[in-house]
C-alpha cells in the first residue's frame, strides 16, 4: 500500500471536552489502560500497509507529540515516508464536531502536493474501531467510487444525535448525507468519521474551497452527492464511538468483553501504542479481582471489579474499586471504596475514603491533582 | 570510533544445559524471567544504569533469539552511533573458523574489537545473573586502588561458601587466594563473575594464555590464577544487595520466587534503576469474572479466566476457567486450559496443558521437596487426565 | 552528563527575517550546505551527555520538527530522556531580538518540575559554535557560580549593535548587561546566548516573574547581577553570529576556511545533523570548482569558486558561480553567470542568465519558486 | 511472526579472496563501492525498493563490520518490529558448532529461522552484485509460470558466455539446461544468481542435498541440477539493465569506472529507485583553491586541495595540495599527502600515501594495460618516493 497515504486529525472538537477530565486533546485522550484514541486509527492505517502519515495536530501538540514519540512502534521513524507532524488552524473559530477542515487541508496543501499516491485516508480519531483499509480500498476501486465513506450500521442512541448518517441506494451509493437528529431507535448508517478518495480529487476539493476556509469537508460532500459516485464501506466488526464522558466510559467498560479484547487489541491486526518500560502487575495476597482490564506496573492488594486500571496504580489492602477507570499513577488508599468513578492520572486517594457516582453518571474525581 | 573510558563484554555464549529443555531452543540469557523480562535484560540494563555506553555481547549457542531481542540496544537506550550494543558471534577469518574454547578465549577472539573503542578497563559481565548494580562505584574503586583486576564479591553463608568460587584478600582487600568450591574455605566472599581489567593488562594475560595448549581460556580457572602468580593488584569489591546465579533449575525457580515476596530484594519498582526490556505491544491484562489471582506477579496480555497463586505468569499467557496454577512459573504464550492444573512447574514459551491434565504434585504438603516439573518450549503436556 | 539538561528556544525572532528567503524559522535555516541553525546548539549539547533537551517551538513548526524527526543522528531516540518538543508562546506579542522569554518556560514548567537535573543550559539558535559545555560546566561548579554566562571576546562590528555585553570584573564575575550600541571598533564580552544555572533557580526566576509575562530571562538577570553569583564562560573556539542576511553570508564564507570547517564538522565532537540518502557527486569532465564546499548529490559540470553549494543542486556546462550560496534542488542554467547571489531552494535558473549582487549587499533570487 | 507471502535471504559469507588487501580485514558484501556506498547496499535497496520487509544475511567471514554496518536495518527502512533485517551467523546448537559448508548448506542451517514467517516463496541473493532490479516483476513472473524455481538472466556477448553458468531455454522460458562455464555455450543467457524459490520445494531439495556426503551444498552446482533432473518446473526471468558480479579486482575496478560514463548505465541519481547506505554525518566535501577536479565522484566530508581526475574519491578521503590522483579508486578515509602521486590504483579504507610516493604508472599511455595497484586497509605506500 505505499501509494496510500493517511491523514489523521486531532484538532476537531466534541461538545464538553472537560468532562473528561484535564483538557487532554481527544487525540490523546487515555483508554483501555494503555491506549490513546489516536492509537486506533494509526494502528489501522499501519496494519493496513500505509507507511506515510499526516498528523493534523491541535492546538495543545504536547500531549500528541509525546505520545506518537519518533514512531518507532508504528514503524514510521523511516527515511521514505513515515510520521509527518501538520500543523493544525486556531481552532478557536471554526464550530464544534467539524473533523474535517478544509482550511488544515489547505495549510499543509504541499504535504498532499509533495506526494505521490493515488489515495488518500482520512480520519479523525473519535472511534474505538480495529479496520483493514486494504479491504476498503478494494472495495473502493472494484466499484469505481469516487469517495468511500467507512459506515457502520447500527441502531441509534440518543448519544448519536450529532453524526452523520448516510442514505444510499441498494448498491451502497449515497444518496443523502443526514444528521441523526430525532431519529434515535432507528436502524441507520452512522458515518465512521473515515473516507477514501483520490489524492487528485481531494486536491481538487481543497483547492476549489479556498476562500470558504472554515467548511468542513463533509459540508462540501453533501452537495456532491449527486454528481460524484460516493460509494459505502461498511465496517465489518466492533466500533465505538466516544462523545462524552458518558459514552468514554461506556466505551471503557466494553473492553471487558473478551470477544472485543480479541479483535482490537490481540491478532495479527492488533492496535499499538507507545511501550514503556513498566514492571509487571503484582497481585498481593489480600487481593480479589473480577472482570478487570489491569495495565502493567500496577501493585494490586485490595479488591477490584468490573474495572479499567491503568499502569502504576497502586490500590491497597481492603480498598475496593467497582465499575470505575483508574487512570495512570494513581494510589488508592487502604479501605477506600469507589464506585463508578473516573480518577484521572497521579490522583492520590487517602486511606478511608467514600466515593460513589451512579452507573447512568459517572463521576469524575478531581482532589489532589498533583500533575 | 573515539576513544573510551570502558567497555563493557558480556558473555552470552552459554547453553544453559542444566536448565535442560527451558534452554533447548534459545541460549541462556534469552530465558525469560520475572513475568516480563529476559535475563540478560538485568545485566544491560545495568550498564545503561552505569552510563557504559558500549557492550559487546558474546554468543555462540542458537543466538537467534537472543540476536533478534538484542537488536540494535534500543530497547536499552543502546542504540547509538558511536558505541552501542554490538552482537560478536564466532566468525572465520583467513585461517579458518574458530568457535570460542572458553571465556577468556571469547575475549581473545574480539581483540580486535576492543581496540577500535581504546578503552583504559574493561568490564566483563555474564549474561545469566539476576542483580541491580552500579558497576561505576566498582570502577571508581579499581581506580583508587590502582588494581590490575577488580572482583565484585558477596558475602555468602558460610555453609553454602563450598559452592562458590572463593576469594581470600586482606584488610585492604588486596586478593591472596582463589579457590574454586574450597572444601575448607577460608572466606566466605564468593566471587559473582565480575570483573574490571586495566586493559593493557588483560590483553597481555589473554595473549599469553593463548599459547598454553591445555589451558581451558577460562577467567575463573585460567587468568585469574596466572594474574595472582604474577603478582599483579588484584582486589575484591565488596557488593551489597541482591545477587542471583540463574543456571541450574533450582535456582531460577527460586529467584523468580523471591519476586512474590513481601518485600523482594530485588526491585522492580524502583525509578532510580529501571530495568528495561524489549517487550511486544500487548494490551493491559484481563482478570475474569470468576478468576481468582492471589500473590502473582502477571505480564502483559494475558488473560487469567481461572486460579493462579504464588505464580509468576509471563506475557500472553491465557489461563482457562476452570484452571488452575499454584507455585508456579509460566513463560511467555503458555496456555492452560479447562480444568488443567499445574503445581510447581516451569511451562517454556508457547507451551501448552490440555484440559483437565495435571503438572506436578496436588498435594500441597510436601510440595517444596518435590522436583520441579519443567515443560519445554511448545510442548504439549497431557499427562494426569482426570475429570 | 545526565544530571544537566537542555533547552533550545527556537521562536525568538530576529529583525527582518524575510530578508533570508523564505519565512523559515531561523532555527531551520539552512547552513553550510546540509546543516540548519538548530544543529549548533543540538550537537554542543548531545556531543557534551547531555541525553534530556528540551525544544521550544517557533510558530512554523513543521520545518524543524522535519529536520529533527525522531531525533535519531543526535542518539536521541531514546526511552529515558531524548528530546521533548514544547511549544512555545504567541510570538506575535513580544519584542523581536528576545531569546529566552520567560512566559516560554512558564508554559513548559513541568518539564523543568518533572526533570531530576541538577543544572538546565540554555541556548538559542543564532550561532554558529563548537563548543564543549562539559568545561563550561565544570567551571560553573569551580567558581561556585549561581548562573554562568558563555560569553566571546571580540572587536565589535557595527552588525553588533544589538547584542548584549557582559562587564566584568577581574575574577570573571559579571558586573553589569549592557547593550553594544556605539561601542563599535572596541573590544568586548559578546553574551553567546547561552548560559548554564540550577534547574532550581531557574524555577525560581520562572515562578518569580509569572506576573510580568513576556519578561527575557536577561532582563530579569540585569536586576541580579549585584545579589546572584553571575560568572563567565570564554569560548575559546570560533563563534558566528547570524543577525540578517549580510552576517549570513558572511558567516557562510567563513565555513571556505579549513581550520573552522575542522573545528566545527570534523572532530570528535562534531556538529550532527540529520541524514538524508544522496548519491556522491559528480563532476564532469568540463567543471573547474575551486574553494568551495559542495554537498551530495550535486551534478556539477561548470565553475565554481568562493562558494557555498547545498544537496541535490546542477550547474551545468559553463555555468559560472562566484561567491553565491546555491541552496537545494537548484539547477543553474548553462552559460548562466552568478556572482553575491543567494538562491533559495528549488529554484530552477534558465540558461543564459546574469545575475550580480555586491559583496557588501548581497542579492537574494526569488524566481520560480516551486516551493 | 505471523505469514510473509515472501521473504529474502542474502548470502554475504563469502570471503571475495580474489579482491586480495581490500578484503582481508572485511566481508566482501561490505566493501566500499561507488564513493558512498557498500556492496551490500545495493542488495538491500533492491529489497525494500520490491516491498520485501523480511531479509535474513547470511554471514560466516569476519562479519564484524558488516553486523555493525547492517544494524538493524534502519538505514534501509527494515527496521521493523514484524520482520527487518536479521543477520545470521553460524551457531553452535545441541550436537555442536556447524560453519556453513556451501550456499545452500547456508539457507539448510536456517530452516527454522525462515519458517517463522511461513513464506510461499523464498528469493535467494548474492550480497556482492552491482545492480537496481525490482524483485516483485520476477516474483509475479515465478507466480505467472507456476515455477518451482525462477533463475533471473542476462543477456551477455556470445564470446564472454564462456565465463559465466549458462542457461538454455525454451521460447516460454522453461530452463531444459544448465552448464557452468560451457566450452561451447548454446545460449547467452547468463545466470545472475539471483533465485526465488517456491518454498515448499527448496525447502525438500535442501533436506535431500543434506544427506549426500559429497555435496558441495551449492546452488548453482548441486541443487539446481537436481531439480531439473526431477523434472521441476524452471524458468528463467529476463534481466534488462546493467548488472555486475564484483568478484575481481578488475571487474570491481570496472563497475566502479562505469560510474563515470557520460550516463551511466546504474541509475544513482534516480528518485523512484533510490538506494540507500548507512552513512557517518559528515560536512560537504571542500573543494580547495588551487585544487583541480575533472570527471570524478566524490563523497561527504573529502578535502580535496589536489588534482583529482577519472577517479572515485570516497567519503572522508583528503588529497593535499601537490598530490595528484588519476584513474583511481580511493576508498574511505584514504590519506594523499602533498607530491604523492597515484594512478589506476585502489587504496582501502584508512590507507596512506606518504608525500612524494608514487603508486602505479605515470606513463598515461598504455596505463590501461597495466596491473591495478592495490594497498589494503590503513595500509601505508611509502615507495616510488620523488622529489
Amino acid at each position: 500500500m505505499d501509494k496510500i497515504i493517511g491523514i489523521i486529525t486531532c484538532n476537531y472538537r466534541i461538545d464538553n471536552p472537560e468532562a473528561l477530565g484535564r483538557s487532554y486533546p481527544l487525540a490523546a485522550l487515555p483508554f483501555a489502560g494503555r491506549y490513546h484514541l489516536i492509537d486506533f486509527p494509526l494502528s489501522n492505517m499501519v496494519n493496513s500497509g500505509i507507511r506515510t502519515v499526516g498528523i493534523i495536530l491541535p492546538s495543545m501538540i504536547r500531549p500528541v507529540l509525546n505520545h506518537l514519540g519518533s514512531g518507532k512502534e508504528w514503524n514510521l521513524d523511516r527515511k521514505t515516508g513515515g510520521l509527518f507532524i501538520l500543523q493544525g488552524t486556531d481552532p478557536g473559530i471554526y464550530p464544534r464536531n467539524h473533523d474535517f477542515v478544509l482550511r488544515d487541508l489547505q495549510k499543509n496543501i504541499d504535504f498532499l502536493e509533495n506526494s505521490i499516491a493515488e489515495y488518500v485516508i482520512l480520519s479523525n480519531c473519535s472511534n474505538i474501531v480495529n479496520v483493514d483499509f486494504k479491504e476498503a480500498v478494494r472495495q473502493h476501486r472494484q466499484t469505481e467510487a469516487d469517495i468511500t465513506l467507512l459506515v457502520k450500521e447500527m441502531v441509534l442512541t440518543p448519544e448519536d444525535e450529532q453524526v452523520l448518517l448516510v442514505e444510499t441506494d441498494r448498491r451502497g451509493r449515497a444518496q443523502k448525507l443526514v444528521k441523526a437528529q430525532g431519529k434515535t431507535g432507528q436502524k441507520a448508517l452512522r458515518f465512521a468519521n473515515m473516507l477514501i478518495m483520490k489524492r487528485n480529487l481531494l486536491l481538487d476539493i481543497v483547492r476549489g474551497y479556498q476562500d470558504i476556509e472554515y467548511i468542513n469537508i463533509m459540508d462540501a460532500l453533501e452537495k456532491y452527492v449527486s454528481s460524484l459516485k460516493i460509494g459505502t464501506y461498511r465496517i465489518p466488526g466492533y466500533i465505538g464511538r466516544i462523545y462524552s464522558r458518558q459514552s468514554f466510559f461506556q466505551r471503557s467498560m466494553e473492553m471487558l468483553q473478551p470477544e472485543i479484547q480479541k479483535e482490537l487489541f490481540l491478532g495479527e491486526r492488533r492496535i499499538l501504542t507507545r511501550s514503556r518500560d513498566c514492571p509487571p502487575t503484582k497481585y498481593g495476597p489480600t487481593s480479589a479481582v473480577h472482570n478487570a482490564l489491569v495495565s502493567s506496573g500496577c501493585i494490586i492488594d485490595g479488591n477490584v471489579s468490573e474495572s479499567i486500571i491503568f499502569r502504576g496504580v497502586a490500590i491497597e489492602e481492603a480498598a475496593r474499586v467497582t465499575n470505575c477507570i483508574i487512570m495512570k499513577s494513581c494510589k488508592v488508599g487502604r479501605g477506600t471504596v469507589l464506585e463508578n468513578v473516573i480518577v484521572p492520572n497521579n490522583t492520590i486517594i487517602q486511606p478511608g475514603i467514600f466515593v460513589r457516582g451512579q452507573p447512568e453518571a459517572v463521576m469524575m474525581l478531581n482532589i489532589n491533582q498533583t500533575e | 570510533m573515539f576513544k573510551k573510558e570502558w567497555i563493557a563484554m558480556l558473555l552470552a555464549g552459554g547453553q544453559g544445559s542444566r536448565l535442560g529443555a527451558l534452554t533447548r531452543n534459545i541460549a541462556k540469557p534469552a530465558l525469560a524471567f520475572g513475568a516480563k523480562y529476559r535475563i540478560i535484560d538485568f545485566s544491560l540494563s545495568n550498564c545503561v544504569n552505569s552510563n557504559i555506553d558500549t557492550v559487546g555481547v558474546l554468543t555462540q549457542y542458537k543466538p537467534y533469539l537472543l540476536n533478534t531481542y538484542i537488536g540494535m540496544g534500543s530497547a536499552w537506550d543502546l542504540d547509538l552511533s558511536d558505541g552501542g550494543v554490538h552482537i560478536l558471534p564466532p566468525f572465520v577469518g583467513e585461517e579458518g573458523g574458530r568457535w570460542y574454547k572458553g571465556t577468556a578465549n571469547a575475549i581473545y577472539e574480539n581483540i580486535d574489537f576492543i581496540e577500535t573503542f581504546d578503552p583504559e578497563y574493561i568490564l566483563i559481565l555474564s549474561g545469566d545473573h539476576i542483580y541491580n548494580m552500579n558497576y561505576e562505584a566498582m570502577l571508581a574503586y579499581h581506580k583508587e586502588k590502582h588494581a590490575d583486576l577488580t572482583i565484585s564479591v558477596l558475602e555468602v553463608p558460610w555453609e553454602e561458601a563450598t559452592r562458590f568460587g572463593i576469594i581470600t584478600a586482606d584488610l585492604e582487600g588486596k586478593i591472596s587466594r582463589f579457590s574454586e568450591k574450597p572444601k575448607k574455605p577460608d572466606s566466605n566472599l564468593a566471587s559473582m563473575g565480575i570483573y574490571i581489567f586495566t586493559w593493557a593488562v588483560l590483553k597481555e594475560a589473554l595473549k599469553q594464555e593463548e599459547t598454553k595448549p591445555k589451558s581451558e581460556n577460562d577467567f575463573g580457572k585460567n587468568i585469574m590464577p596466572t594474574l595472582l602468580a604474577e603478582g599483579k593488584r588484584l582486589f575484591c569489591y565488596r557488593f551489597q544487595g541482591y545477587w542471583r546465579d540463574v543456571g541450574t533449575l533450582e535456582s531460577y525457580y527460586e529467584a523468580n520466587m523471591d519476586l512474590l515476596k513481601d518485600r523482594p530484594e530485588l526491585k522492580l519498582y524502583d525509578d532510580g534503576h529501571r530495568v528495561f526490556s524489549n517487550s511486544a505491544i500487548l494490551p493491559p491484562q484481563y482478570i475474569g469474572p470468576h478468576a481468582k489471582v492471589c500473590n502473582c506477579l502477571v505480564g502483559n496480555g494475558c488473560r487469567i479466566l481461572g486460579e493462579i497463586k504464588n505464580s509468576i505468569i509471563s506475557s500472553g499467557v491465557y489461563v482457562a476457567e476452570g484452571a488452575k496454577v499454584e507455585d508456579s512459573i509460566l513463560l511467555p504464550n503458555t496456555r492452560v486450559f479447562e480444568g488443567a492444573q499445574v503445581y510447581r512447574a516451569i511451562t517454556g514459551e508457547k507451551a501448552v496443558v490440555k484440559p483437565h491434565c495435571v503438572m506436578g504434585s496436588q498435594s500441597s504438603e510436601d510440595r517444596s521437596q518435590c522436583a520441579i516439573t519443567v515443560l519445554g518450549d511448545k510442548g504439549i503436556w497431557t499427562k494426569g487426565f482426570q475429570n
